[in-house]
C-alpha cells in the first residue's frame, strides 16, 4: 500500500481555524443558551466534547482495526 | 376501484422506467428528465385521502394513501430521481437508469402505500429494481448484487411473514402504528431493520452499494433505507428499542467508516450511520423527533447524493476507488472539488439543509431529557463530519497530487451537483420550504444565535482534531472484517463441506441400509425371482427400496400407533 | 342436450381421436386430428367446471346402469378444475408440438407421438372424472403406459432407460394402488368412491382399511413423485422430447395429488385418517423434506432440464405440505399452488423446449449467454422462475401468501419458517441461470441460434404471461381453489 | 420346412376350425361365458400359428401390418362409436337400451358390437406384439441392408 501524500494544512490555514475557533468560543459566552442536562452548561462544551469524543473514536477504530483488520477477500486487499 | 389511482405517480415512473429501457439517446434522456416532474405533478393533484378499491388476495387493497408524510417522502425520492438522471445523463449502461426508475417508482409506491399488502408489494419491486441497478454496475458488481438480492429476499420473507401473521390474527390492513406485541409485529419490525440495515444485517450496503456504477451508488443511496425509516416512522413511533438500535448502527458506521480506504464505501458506512441516527430518532417518538426524522431523512439523501456524485465524477476520471490512490485532484477538477467541499458542510453546517434537520432530532432528544442519547447524537454528528466529511474530501481532493489523469466532470454530471447544492443551500436558507411540509405542524427556529454559535463550535473543533489525527487516520486505512464476511467467506465453506460431504454420507447410508435390506429381504427375492432383475440397475433398486421403506414406515405407524 | 354427456365426452373424445390418429398416419392430418380434439376436450372441461362452479356435482351413468351397479361418472369443482388444467396444458402443448417434435421424434414416428399424447390426455381425464376405484386404476395405467412410451420418444438414448425406471416405478405404484383397492373392497364390498366413503364410516379403521389407506398413499406418491419416491422423475423429465416434459410436468403428477386428496379427504374424511393415525405427520415431514432436499439437488445441476426436474419435486413439497395441514386453507393453498405450479413449471418447460431446438440441448455449457442468444426466451425463463421463486407480481407469489397464511392459521410458526427458507433455495437455483444466460459468453462454436419459431415462442410466452397475469389478478384462481378445497373437504362424496 | 409336413396339413385344417371356434366364443358371450376378449385371443392364436408353421413372411402377407394396426383402431373406433351413437340416439353414453326398437334388442344389438370392437382390438394386438417380437431381427437386418 502507497503511504497517502499527506494534507498538512498551511500556517494561515491553522491560525484561520484556531481563531475562528476561540471567537466562536468567545460568543458562545455570549448567547443565550437553554442548557438541558448540566453538562452542557459547561463553557465550551459543544467544542471540547466533539474533539473528546472523536479522539476516542480514533482511539477507537486503531484498536478495532488491530484485532477485525485488515480484510481478504475478492476485492485484493 | 378509484380513479385517481390512474394518476399514482409510481405507476407511471415504474411503466417509464420499463418503457425506458427499450429507449436509446435523447428520447430516453428526455423521457427520464421528465418522468419525475410529471410524478411530482401528479401526486400534488391528488388531494390528500386513501385510494384503493383494488381486490388482492382476499383483501381490498388501499393502494394509494396520501398524507404529508408520505408526500413528503415521495417529492424527496422524485428530487432524487430527477437529480439521479440529470447526473447520469452520460451512462452508458442500458439497464442502469431504467432500472433505477423501477426501483425509484417502486419506492415512491412504497411510502404512498396505505396497507401493508401493497407496502409488502412495492417493498419487493424495490428489491428487484435495485438489485438491477448494481448489476448494471458490471462484471465486478455481480456477486455482490446476488449476496444483495439474497439479504433482501430474506427480509422479504420476514417482512411478509410479519404481515400474514398480523392480518391473520385479525390485525388492521392500513398501516397504523403497532405495539410490538407478539411474534407478528417483532417479524415486521425485523424485516423492516433488515432493510434499513441495522444489526446484523448492515454489511450489505457496504458490500454492495460501492460496486455500482460511479452513477448506481448515488440512486441506491436514496431509496431503500428511507423507505425503511419511512416503515418504521408510520409504525413503530416512540418504540424504545429503536434508540439503542439505532445508535449502534450509528456507532457501527462511524468505527468502519474512520477506517475504510475505498472512498465509497466509506460514504456507505455514513448511510448506516446516519439512518442509525433517524432510527433512534424514531425511537425518541415525539412529533418533534418525527418531524426531525423526516426532515433528515430529505436532508440526508441530498447531502449524501452530491458527495456521492463527487466521488463518482472522481471515479469516472480516474478509475480509482480507494484514499490511498487518490489525491490532489482539488487542481484539476476545481468544480467538483468545490461541491464536495460543499457537500461536506451540508452535512450540518448553518445555512444548509442538514443543519435546520439534524439540530430538530437533537433538539427532540434534549426535550425529552435523555441525556444518553444526546450526547451519542452529539459524537454521531461531530463523527460523521470527519469520517465521511472531511476525511473523504480532504483525502481525495487535497494534499500531494498522484499525477492522475484527470479532467473536470462533464456538464452533465455539474449540473447533477448544482441542483443538489441549490436544492441544500435554498432549504437552508429558507428553512419554511422543508418544515411546511412535514407531518406534523412544527414550532422551531434553527436560525437563534446559540445555534448557529455552538454549531459552528462544533465543526470548527472537529476540523481541528482532524488535522491534528490526520496521521493517525491515514495508518489505519484499510478494512475491517464485517458481518458479510460469515456468509460471505465462512458460509461458502461451510456449505461445501455440508453439500459434499453428507451427500457421500447419505449415499453410504443408503448402501449400507441398502444391503441390510437385501440380506434381509434375500430369501423372498429369491422367492419371486425378480432379484437379478431388480439388483442389476442400482438406482432402479433403490428407488423400489424407497417405496418398500416408505410402505413399512406407515404399515408399522398405523398399526403401532 | 348434449352438454349432459359431457362427463363421458370429456374422456371420449381424446379416446376416440387416438384411433382416428393411428388411421391417418400423416404427420399434418394427424396434428390437425389433434389439435381439434384438444380444443374440443378444453371446451367440454371448461364447461364441466362451469357448470359443477354453479350447479355443484354431476353425476353421470355409464350404460345409463346407476350406480353401485354401474360404473358412474361422477366430477365436482375439484375434478373440473383439475381437468381444466389438464385439458388447458393439452391444448397449449398441442400447436407447439408441431415444430417442437420435430426435431426429436423421427418423422415416421410422428403420428404415433399425437396418438399417445390422445391416450394420456384421455387417461389423465378419467382419472379427474370417474367414480369408480377400479376405473381410476384402469384410466392410470392408462396414461401411464402412453407416458412411457413418450418419454422413450426422446432422442437422448437415456431416454430409454430413463421410460424403463418409470415403467418399473409407475407399476409398482398402480400395483400398490389396486392392492389398496382391493383391500378397501373387501371391507366395504363396493368400489364406486362414493359409496364407499359412505360405507367407511360404519366399517372404521380397521386393519384392512388401515393396510388399504397405507397401500394407496404410498402408491399415489410414487406417481406424484413425493420425496423420496421421486427418484424416477428428473430422468423422466430431461430425456423426454421437451412437448413431452412440459406436458407431463404439468399434469401427470397434479392429476395424482388430485387422487390423493380425495382419498384422503373425501373417502377417508369420514374416518379421521389425520387425526388418528399418524398420516398427516409423516406427510409433512416428507413434504418439509421434499422442499428441501431436492431443491438443494438443483442447486448443483448443470442441466437446466434436470434443474427444473429436480425444482418440480421441491414444489410438490409444498402442496402436500398444504393437504398435511388437514385443513381448509391448507387444501385451498395446495389447490391454489396445483394451478400456479402447473402455470409456471408448464411454460418453463416450453420455454426450454425452444431453447433445447435452438442450442441442441439444455446443458448450462449450451445455455451459456442465452440473455444475449435469445432474450425473449431468457426474459420468459427468469420470469418463470421468479414465480418459482414467489416474487410478488407472479403466480408462485400467490400460492406462497395462501400457504403461509394457512400454517398460520394452524399456528405452525415454524412451518412458515421453512416454506420461506426453501423459497431462498429456489432464489440460488434461479441465480443460477441467470448466471449462466446472462454473465456468460455463448460458447465460441455457438451458431447465434436466435429465437425459436414463432408457434413455440407463442404458447410458451402464452404461459409465462398467465403466470403473471395470475400472479397479479387471482381472484378466479383463488375463488374457484376455495370451491374445490370446500368441495374436497365438507361434501365426502354423496349426495348432489 | 420338409420335416414338418404333418404339422403344415394339420395346421391348415386345425385353423379354419380356430377361427369357427372363436367366433363361437365371441357370439356366445351374448349369453354366457366368453366375449370379444377370449375370442380375440383364439383368433389371433390362429393366425401366430399359421405363422409359427408358414413363417412370419407367410403370415405377414395374409394379415400385412399395415392391416393389423388399422385394425387395432378400427376396433377402438368401433367401440367408442357405439358409445357415441347411443349418445346420438338420446341415451347415455354406452347405453344400449336405446340402441334398438325394444330394450333387449338395443341391449343385443349394443353388445354385439361392442364385443366386436374388443375382438378386433385384442386380436390386432395380439398379433402386433407377435410380429414386433418375432419380426425384431429380421427388421432389424433389413433395416441394416
Amino acid at each position: 500500500m502507497r503511504q497517502n501524500a499527506l494534507f498538512s494544512p498551511g500556517k494561515r490555514l491553522w491560525h484561520t481555524l484556531l481563531a475562528a475557533l476561540l471567537l466562536m468560543l468567545v460568543a458562545g459566552l455570549f448567547v443565550e443558551s437553554h442548557p438541558h442536562f448540566g453538562i452542557d452548561a459547561v463553557p465550551g462544551f459543544n467544542a471540547w466534547f466533539p474533539m473528546l469524543a472523536c479522539a476516542v473514536l480514533v482511539v477507537l477504530a486503531r484498536g478495532l482495526g488491530r484485532i477485525f483488520g485488515p480484510r481478504e477477500d475478492e476485492d485484493g486487499r | 376501484m378509484d380513479a385517481e389511482l390512474l394518476h399514482h405517480p409510481a405507476i407511471w415512473l415504474i411503466l417509464g422506467g420499463i418503457v425506458m429501457g427499450f429507449l436509446r439517446g435523447a428520447p430516453r434522456v428526455l423521457l427520464s428528465l421528465s418522468l419525475p416532474l410529471v410524478a411530482a405533478w401528479l401526486l400534488w393533484q391528488i388531494p390528500e385521502g386513501i385510494y384503493g378499491g383494488v381486490p388482492f388476495l382476499d383483501y381490498l387493497l388501499d393502494v394509494l394513501q396520501v398524507d404529508r408524510l408520505g408526500r413528503l417522502f415521495a417529492l424527496v425520492f422524485m428530487l432524487a430521481l430527477f437529480v439521479g438522471s440529470v447526473y447520469a445523463m452520460g451512462q452508458r449502461s442500458r439497464l442502469e437508469v431504467p432500472a433505477a426508475f423501477v426501483y425509484g417508482g417502486a419506492a415512491v409506491g412504497a411510502v404512498l402505500a396505505g396497507d401493508w399488502i401493497t407496502l409488502f408489494l412495492f417493498w419487493e419491486l424495490m428489491a428487484i429494481g435495485s438489485t438491477l441497478v448494481i448489476w448494471a454496475g458490471g462484471r465486478e458488481a455481480y456477486p455482490a448484487a446476488m449476496r444483495y438480492l439474497m439479504v433482501h429476499l430474506f427480509g422479504g420473507v420476514v417482512f411478509m411473514a410479519g404481515i400474514t401473521a398480523h392480518l391473520v390474527g385479525g390485525g388492521s390492513l392500513s398501516i397504523e402504528p403497532l405495539a410490538l406485541e407478539g411474534v407478528a409485529h417483532w417479524l415486521i419490525l425485523a424485516g423492516v431493520l433488515i432493510n434499513a440495515g441495522a444489526f446484523p444485517f448492515w454489511s450489505w450496503i457496504p458490500d454492495a452499494y460501492p460496486r455500482a456504477s460511479w452513477s448506481g451508488m448515488v440512486f441506491l443511496s436514496a431509496f431503500t433505507t428511507k423507505t425503511a425509516v419511512y416503515v418504521l416512522m408510520r409504525s413503530f413511533p416512540g418504540a424504545e428499542v429503536l434508540i439503542p438500535i439505532g445508535l449502534l448502527m450509528a456507532g457501527y458506521g462511524l468505527i468502519y467508516a474512520l477506517i475504510e480506504n475505498t472512498a465509497r464505501r466509506v460514504l456507505a458506512y455514513a448511510i448506516v450511520n446516519q439512518v442509525g441516527f433517524m432510527i433512534a430518532g424514531i425511537g425518541i417518538g415525539t412529533e418533534m423527533a418525527l418531524n426531525g426524522v423526516a426532515a433528515h431523512a430529505f436532508a440526508h439523501i441530498v447531502y449524501k447524493a452530491l458527495l456521492l456524485m463527487a466521488i463518482g465524477a472522481v471515479i469516472v476520471q480516474t478509475g480509482k476507488r480507494d484514499c490511498t490512490d487518490l489525491g490532489g485532484l482539488a487542481r484539476q477538477m476545481p468544480v467538483t472539488t468545490g461541491f464536495a467541499i460543499f457537500g461536506a458542510l451540508a452535512m450540518s453546517a448553518p445555512l444548509t439543509a442538514g443543519f435546520i434537520t439534524k439540530s430538530l432530532v437533537l433538539q427532540a432528544a434534549a426535550d425529552a431529557h435523555l441525556t444518553w442519547v444526546w450526547l451519542a447524537m452529539m459524537v454521531i454528528a461531530a463523527g460523521v463530519f470527519l469520517a465521511a466529511g472531511l476525511k473523504v474530501v480532504v483525502f481525495v481532493f487535497f494534499g500531494e497530487s498522484r499525477d492522475l489523469d484527470a479532467e473536470e466532470a462533464p456538464p452533465s454530471q455539474r449540473w447533477g451537483m448544482r441542483l443538489l447544492a441549490l436544492t441544500s443551500l435554498a432549504v437552508g436558507c429558507y428553512p419554511p420550504l422543508l418544515y411546511d411540509l412535514l407531518p406534523y405542524p412544527i414550532d422551531y427556529q434553527p436560525y437563534t444565535g446559540s445555534h448557529v454559535v455552538f454549531q459552528l463550535q462544533l465543526l470548527l473543533a472537529t476540523t481541528v482534531v482532524f488535522f491534528l489525527l490526520r496521521g493517525h487516520l491515514v495508518k489505519m486505512l484499510g478494512s475491517l472484517i464485517d458481518i458479510d464476511w460469515f456468509y460471505r467467506t465462512l458460509g461458502p465453506r461451510w456449505v461445501k463441506v455440508m453439500v459434499y460431504g453428507v451427500s457421500i454420507e447419505i449415499r453410504e447410508v443408503v448402501l449400507v441400509l441398502m444391503r441390510g435390506i437385501a440380506n434381509l429381504l434375500g430369501s423372498l427375492r429369491r422367492h419371486y425371482g425378480t432379484r437379478g432383475v431388480l439388483a442389476r440397475t442400482w438406482p432402479s433398486g433403490s428407488m423400489v427400496m424407497w417405496v418398500a421403506l416408505l410402505l413399512m414406515m406407515y404399515l408399522a405407524l398405523f398399526y403401532l400407533s | 342436450m348434449l352438454t349432459q354427456h359431457f362427463p363421458a365426452l370429456l374422456v371420449v373424445v381424446p379416446l376416440m381421436a387416438a384411433p382416428l390418429i393411428v388411421f391417418a398416419r400423416r404427420s399434418l392430418a394427424s396434428w390437425l386430428i389433434a389439435l381439434l380434439a384438444t380444443a374440443i376436450t378444453f371446451g367440454i372441461a371448461a364447461s364441466l367446471l362451469a357448470q359443477t362452479l354453479s350447479e355443484g356435482t354431476l353425476v353421470y351413468a355409464m350404460g345409463s346402469w346407476e350406480a353401485p351397479l354401474g360404473i358412474e361418472y361422477r366430477i365436482d369443482a375439484a375434478g373440473a378444475f383439475v381437468a381444466v388444467i389438464v385439458a388447458a396444458m393439452g391444448l397449449i402443448v398441442m400447436p407447439y408440438s408441431r415444430v417442437g417434435i420435430a426435431a426429436e421424434v423421427r418423422s415416421e414416428e410422428h403420428y404415433l407421438y399425437y396418438a399417445l399424447m390422445m391416450l394420456c390426455l384421455a387417461g389423465l381425464l378419467g382419472i379427474l372424472v370417474t367414480g369408480d376405484a377400479f376405473n381410476v386404476f384402469v384410466f392410470l395405467e392408462v396414461s401411464s403406459l402412453a407416458t412411457y412410451v413418450l418419454i422413450a420418444m426422446g432422442r437422448d438414448r437415456r431416454a430409454l432407460v430413463a421410460a424403463y425406471q418409470y415403467l418399473l416405478m409407475g407399476t409398482i405404484g398402480a400395483t400398490l394402488y389396486v392392492v389398496g383397492v382391493g383391500l378397501l373392497y373387501l371391507e366395504t364390498g363396493t368400489l364406486n368412491l362414493a359409496d364407499m366413503a359412505t360405507r367407511l364410516v360404519d366399517v372404521g379403521d380397521s386393519r384392512g382399511v388401515l393396510a388399504a389407506l397405507a397401500f394407496i398413499t404410498v402408491g399415489i406418491s410414487l406417481k406424484i413423485a413425493l420425496f423420496p419416491l421421486h427418484l424416477w422423475l428428473p430422468n423422466a423429465y430431461a430425456y423426454a422430447p421437451s412437448p413431452v416434459s412440459a406436458f407431463l410436468a404439468a399434469t401427470a403428477t397434479k392429476v395424482s395429488i388430485y387422487v390423493l386428496m380425495r382419498y384422503f379427504f373425501t373417502i377417508f374424511g369420514a374416518t379421521e385418517v389425520f387425526d388418528a393415525r399418524a398420516t398427516g405427520a409423516i406427510l409433512l415431514g416428507l413434504s418439509l423434506a421434499a422442499m428441501f432436499i431436492p431443491a438443494v439437488v438443483a442447486i448443483f445441476q448443470h442441466d437446466m432440464k434436470r434443474l427444473l426436474a429436480y425444482s418440480s419435486v421441491s414444489q410438490i413439497g409444498y402442496i402436500t405440505l398444504g393437504i398435511s395441514l388437514d385443513s381448509v386453507e391448507g387444501l385451498m393453498a395446495s389447490a391454489m399452488h396445483l394451478f400456479n405450479h402447473a402455470l409456471t413449471k408448464g411454460g418453463l418447460f416450453l420455454v426450454l423446449g425452444g431453447v433445447v431446438l435452438r442450442c441442441g440441448g439444455a446443458g448450462f455449457d449450451r445455455l451459456a449467454g442465452l440473455g444475449h442468444t435469445m432474450p425473449v426466451a431468457a426474459f420468459a425463463m427468469v420470469v418463470g422462475g421468479l414465480s418459482l421463486i414467489g416474487v410478488p407480481g407472479t403466480a408462485g407469489f400467490i400460492s406462497k401468501w395462501y400457504l403461509v397464511s394457512a400454517a398460520m392459521h394452524e399456528g405452525q410458526w415454524w412451518l412458515v419458517g421453512a416454506v420461506l427458507a426453501s423459497s431462498l433455495l429456489a432464489v440460488i437455483y434461479v441465480w443460477r441461470f441467470v448466471e449462466v444466460a446472462y454473465f456468460r459468453a455463448p460458447p465460441a462454436d455457438h451458431p447465434a441460434p436466435g429465437e425459436a419459431p414463432l408457434s413455440m415462442q407463442l404458447p410458451a410466452l402464452a404461459m409465462i404471461a398467465a403466470c403473471v397475469y395470475f400472479g397479479i389478478d387471482a381472484t378466479w384462481s383463488s375463488e374457484v381453489s376455495m370451491r374445490v378445497a370446500e368441495v374436497l373437504m365438507y361434501n365426502p362424496g354423496v349426495g348432489q | 420346412m420338409r420335416l414338418d409336413i404333418i404339422l403344415r396339413v394339420l395346421a391348415k385344417l386345425l385353423i379354419p376350425f380356430a377361427l369357427v371356434f372363436g367366433l363361437y366364443v365371441q357370439f356366445h358371450g351374448d349369453y354366457g361365458p366368453g366375449g370379444g376378449f377370449q375370442a380375440g385371443v383364439i383368433v389371433a392364436a390362429a393366425v401366430i400359428f399359421y405363422a409359427l408353421i408358414y413363417g412370419l413372411p407367410a403370415a405377414r402377407r395374409v394379415v400385412p401390418t399395415e392391416m393389423v394396426q388399422s385394425l387395432m383402431a378400427i376396433g377402438v373406433l368401433l367401440y367408442s362409436g357405439v358409445g357415441i351413437a347411443s349418445i346420438l340416439l338420446g341415451g347415455n353414453y354406452l347405453d344400449y337400451f336405446v340402441l334398438g326398437a325394444d330394450p333387449v334388442s338395443g341391449q343385443h344389438r349394443g353388445i354385439f358390437w361392442v364385443e366386436m370392437g374388443v375382438l378386433i382390438t385384442v386380436a390386432s394386438v395380439m398379433l402386433k406384439i407377435f410380429y414386433v417380437f418375432a419380426g425384431r431381427r429380421r427388421d432389424a437386418e433389413e433395416a441394416e441392408e
